[in-house]
């Protein structure tokens, strides 16, 4: 098997925790700077895909069953968030002004971001990104390991 | 309180009919640890309450008018805040829960029919969570009111309904049947989102109500048009654009067939809300009437003759599926034909859209029926070819005489629905052109022809001696196929109530353009 | 002068649906339905865009004439889509080159025998 | 009229009475056949299916091509529509693009010369 060197292994290990810092921070900060759900998930879905051709023959069966339950509480996460707009209508917006959590009222114009507003929609996005963070760490993984770990 | 809980449900209806679909779908997959037959009966829980509220939200339509849903206004019924549609607005008028209800029960008969049909397979959860994706799917595209909308509902449903054709993955034919069925949705699906670019690059709205409110006839429109037509007309499988309806619905599991059928029948109620509502005052819809007319009878005429030499009992009933969709192509073609002047419409234009939108109900129902025994007939022999059937008949007498009423129906023999939609068509279509109506005829002759065989391969004949232990279907099988025989037989029986119940109100609502945009505007 | 975003997507939708017309290959049939869908996203941005304005975002703006945010939304719906139509037709590209042997389209057993 | 009429355009069609009329042509039927000779035996060479006089094989006759008439005498129909169904999707991305040609270019035309 193609093992990879040693130095492959140490610099991945190095590289988890700023790809992971960087990829939960454009999902956390989706509803002032571009990027959200989707494109913070992709990132974090690359830490995935080199830990799997770094650490391939590490990996006693394919740990593929952990992902598609995180998908599934991702993406029930997200639609049980728009069930909870349900007291004026589905996917309202019921957390904005509130002053409770992400609740702070912000005047329309130019502001320099501030974390706390914007109501259901960073936690949207928190769900967008688990969700589509382990979709394509699926996809990956069901792509690389079936034939890396047993070639037919 | 149990009026104000009652209220609520009842006021968040639109919204709770595509939601819980949705929401069950993703909760489908973690129920694998709560034993083997938790999933199905969670599924076939959700599609009944779905069922319930769709009957109570058609219920409510016929009785006060189009129902709107502003999705995530502060107020449902919020629609254009400053005279301008902004969110994603849901409207129901009579036609689209007359297609939501067809859809759902096929879908819920075809969950039942799975629950035995696929207890044998290992990543079933999967087969559910896709099964209730793709009822999530059709339950939007019928309910929508926002062209992006409809447009992302149509994904969902060709991505949920490609993976659940290629379900059968340790046979190369349907992982090329869903690679084909996928390369065709998604072509239609782009040309469909590039018109819908077209049109919000001129207008600004995505609003299919504010869009037929602000109509000016540019070229742009046309083109517009063009790639609609065309892009929904591959999408429900007329003739020059058919090729992928053999393929997917005979290579998917028997359930996905029958729901596959009315999947392609959103499509076509799709293409019927276009040219109705959002391109119904331009001129140049009469153009359009005409290609869907040539496009029913192409689609009658091929389908059939393609049908006649299959030896797959699949594939000859994917044509048949394909022929009798041209039926509605001619019936809702020839009303579009005359929309503009009043006398030949209320002569027989309005008559040939009834016939046309009751063949859609009936057509689902005995298109269904005849899929899922086609089904029961794999399951026990485990062969799709005719030449290997034989004498089934005195093994399986109850699938038997199912497979006559459904056979019976397809060809529009006198006691069954499917004659009295035919019949509609046949005399209004005859007033509009004679030989329309003529070539529909022979082609009804040729779809007796071709089940003939079917049922004498099948059924009856020699006694086969590797068939000899073949049992009568599990009673859970049974069921929907039952169920789906007692409508067919009833609407057979009572076609003016059903026509005056369910379908003139459908035909009402897709003439009656101005009351579904004044809904908006 | 010409609007030279709207000639770049004729070409792009040109050559996606030339490849998807001449090319026998899975992969190929692939790529140009991507073509296809990243030139109607091109199409989509292009229609927003106003001169000499802002991306839609309020953090920081230098400028408050910004160009038209719902297209945008739109593209952003249409790439995501778009993931799970390729990611889904290269798993069967897979499978089939897996059970077929071969990648070309000619070579598939799903041809009409109906004779 | 009753319960079950659907009225058309220039009739009405009623299943009931049709059902009606249906049963007496069957008692009627049912009486001729009684009328005929009574040596009829199952089981007997009488029942033994006509193979134009020799002994039908035991397994199965197929039942594939009962039309080969109709098949013979469609021959030009069916090699020409067989052409068309060639199994391969870049040739329905062809037709689909035919079809968007022609429907675009009779819409102008037609635009043009009647409105």
């Amino acid at each position: 098997m193609n093992d990879v060197s040693l130095i492959v292994k140490v610099v991945a290990y190095i590289l988890i925790v700023p790809v992971f810092i960087f990829g939960s921070y454009v999902i956390l900060h989706g509803h002032l700077s571009p990027g959200g759900g989707f494109a913070g998930g992709a990132i974090l879905a690359t830490l995935v895909a080199m830990l799997v051709i770094t650490f391939r023959d590490d990996f006693k069966e394919n740990p593929h069953e952990i992902f598609s339950i995180l998908e599934c509480i991702g993406m029930i996460f997200f639609i049980l968030l728009a069930f909870f707009g349900l007291s004026s209508s589905f996917f309202h917006n019921f957390l904005v002004n509130l002053n409770g959590l992400f609740g702070k009222p912000v005047h329309f114009g130019v502001n320099p971001g501030y974390l706390n507003t914007a109501g259901v929609i960073p936690l949207m996005n928190m769900a967008v990104g688990i969700e589509v963070f382990s979709a394509l760490s699926l996809i990956v993984l069901m792509l690389s390991m079936r034939y890396g770990g047993e070639r037919k | 309180m149990e009026v104000g809980r009652e209220m609520f449900i009842i006021e968040h209806l639109p919204a709770l009919v595509i939601a819980i679909p949705l929401l069950a779908a993703f909760i489908a997959p973690l129920l694998k640890r709560f034993g083997k037959h938790a999933v199905s009966v969670w599924s076939i829980l959700n599609l009944s309450i779905v069922e319930c509220l769709v009957i109570v939200l058609g219920y409510r339509v016929i009785k006060d008018g189009i129902q709107s849903y502003a999705i995530g206004a502060s107020i449902p019924s919020l629609l254009s805040p400053n005279g301008l549609p902004v969110r994603i607005i849901l409207e129901v008028d009579a036609i689209s829960s007359f297609m939501g209800l067809t859809s759902i029960s096929i879908i819920l008969l075809a969950c039942i029919y799975s629950a035995c049909f696929m207890k044998k397979y290992k990543s079933v959860e999967r087969y559910y969570s896709l099964l209730l994706l793709m009822a999530a799917g059709i339950m939007g595209m019928a309910f929508t009111g926002d062209m992006f909308n409809m447009f992302v509902f149509l994904e969902v449903l060709s991505i949920s309904s490609a993976g659940l054709i290629a379900f059968y993955a340790y046979k190369g034919e349907a992982i090329e049947a869903a690679f084909k069925y996928l390369v065709i949705s998604s072509i239609s699906a782009l040309m469909v989102l590039f018109a819908i670019a077209l049109l919000y690059g001129q207008y600004g709205l995505l609003n299919i109500a504010a869009l037929g409110a602000a109509f000016r006839f540019t070229i742009l429109d046309k083109i517009a048009l063009a790639l609609l037509v065309s892009a929904f007309v591959m999408k429900c499988g007329a003739v020059p654009l058919h090729m992928w309806v053999a393929d997917a619905y005979g290579e998917a599991p028997a359930p996905i067939s029958a729901s596959l059928v009315v999947a392609s029948q959103i499509s076509l109620y799709a293409l019927f809300r276009i040219c109705f509502t959002l391109f119904g005052l331009l001129p140049a819809i009469q153009i359009i009437a005409w290609f869907i007319i040539l496009f029913g009878l192409a689609s009658m005429f091929v389908g059939v003759t393609m049908a006649m030499p299959q030896k797959d009992i699949k594939r000859l009933m994917a044509y048949h599926a394909i022929s009798q969709t041209g039926y509605m192509l001619l019936g809702v073609g020839v009303g579009l034909a005359v929309i503009n002047d009043i006398n030949a419409l209320n002569a027989f234009g309005i008559a040939a859209m009834e016939g046309g939108i009751f063949h859609i109900i009936n057509h689902a129902m005995y298109k269904g029926l005849l899929f899922l025994v086609a089904g029961a007939i794999i399951y026990r022999t485990g062969t799709k070819n005719l030449n290997e059937m034989g004498g089934l008949g005195n093994r399986m007498p109850i699938t038997a005489v199912l497979f006559l009423i459904g056979m019976l129906s397809i060809t529009g023999l006198p006691p069954f629905n499917g004659f009295a939609s035919k019949l509609i068509i046949y005399e209004s279509v005859f007033l509009f052109n004679p030989i329309l109506s003529v070539v529909a005829m022979i082609v009804s002759i040729l779809t007796l022809a071709s089940f003939v065989k079917v049922f004498y391969s099948a059924f009856t004949g020699q006694e086969q001696s590797k068939y000899k232990d073949v049992k009568e279907i599990p009673a859970i099988m049974l069921v929907p196929l039952l169920i789906l025989a007692f409508l067919i037989i009833l609407f057979g029986l009572f076609p003016g109530i059903i026509l005056k119940l369910l379908v003139k109100p459908a035909v009402q609502a897709l003439l009656d353009r101005a009351g579904y945009i004044g809904v908006v505007v | 002068m010409i609007d030279i975003q709207f000639l770049t997507v004729v070409i792009l939708i040109s050559v996606g649906i030339s490849t998807l017309v001449f090319k026998k290959n899975i992969i190929k049939i692939v790529m140009g339905i991507e073509i296809i869908s990243s030139s109607i996203n091109l199409f989509l941005i292009s229609l927003g865009y106003r001169e000499g304005s802002v991306a839609p975002i309020f953090t920081n703006a230098p400028s408050v004439k910004m160009v038209l945010p719902t297209p945008q939304a739109l593209t952003l719906t249409n790439i995501v889509i778009d993931l799970a139509i390729t990611a889904l037709m290269l798993s069967l590209a897979v499978l089939i080159y897996n059970y077929y042997g071969t990648l070309s389209m000619k070579k598939w057993r799903l041809v009409e025998r109906c004779s | 009229m009753m319960m079950t009429t659907l009225s058309t355009i220039r009739g009405f069609w009623d299943p009931v009475l049709w059902m009606a009329a249906f049963i007496i042509v069957i008692v009627i039927t049912c009486y001729i056949r009684s009328l005929g000779k009574e040596e009829y035996k199952r089981g007997t060479e009488q029942t033994m299916v006509f193979f134009s006089g020799n002994i039908p094989p035991k397994e199965l006759i197929s039942s594939s091509n009962i039309y080969w008439g109709f098949f013979k005498a469609m021959e030009k129909y069916y090699t020409c529509i067989r052409r068309f169904h060639t199994g391969m999707v870049n040739d329905y991305v062809y037709y689909f693009i035919v079809i968007v040609i022609v429907i675009i270019a009779s819409l102008i035309i037609g635009g043009v010369l009647w409105m």
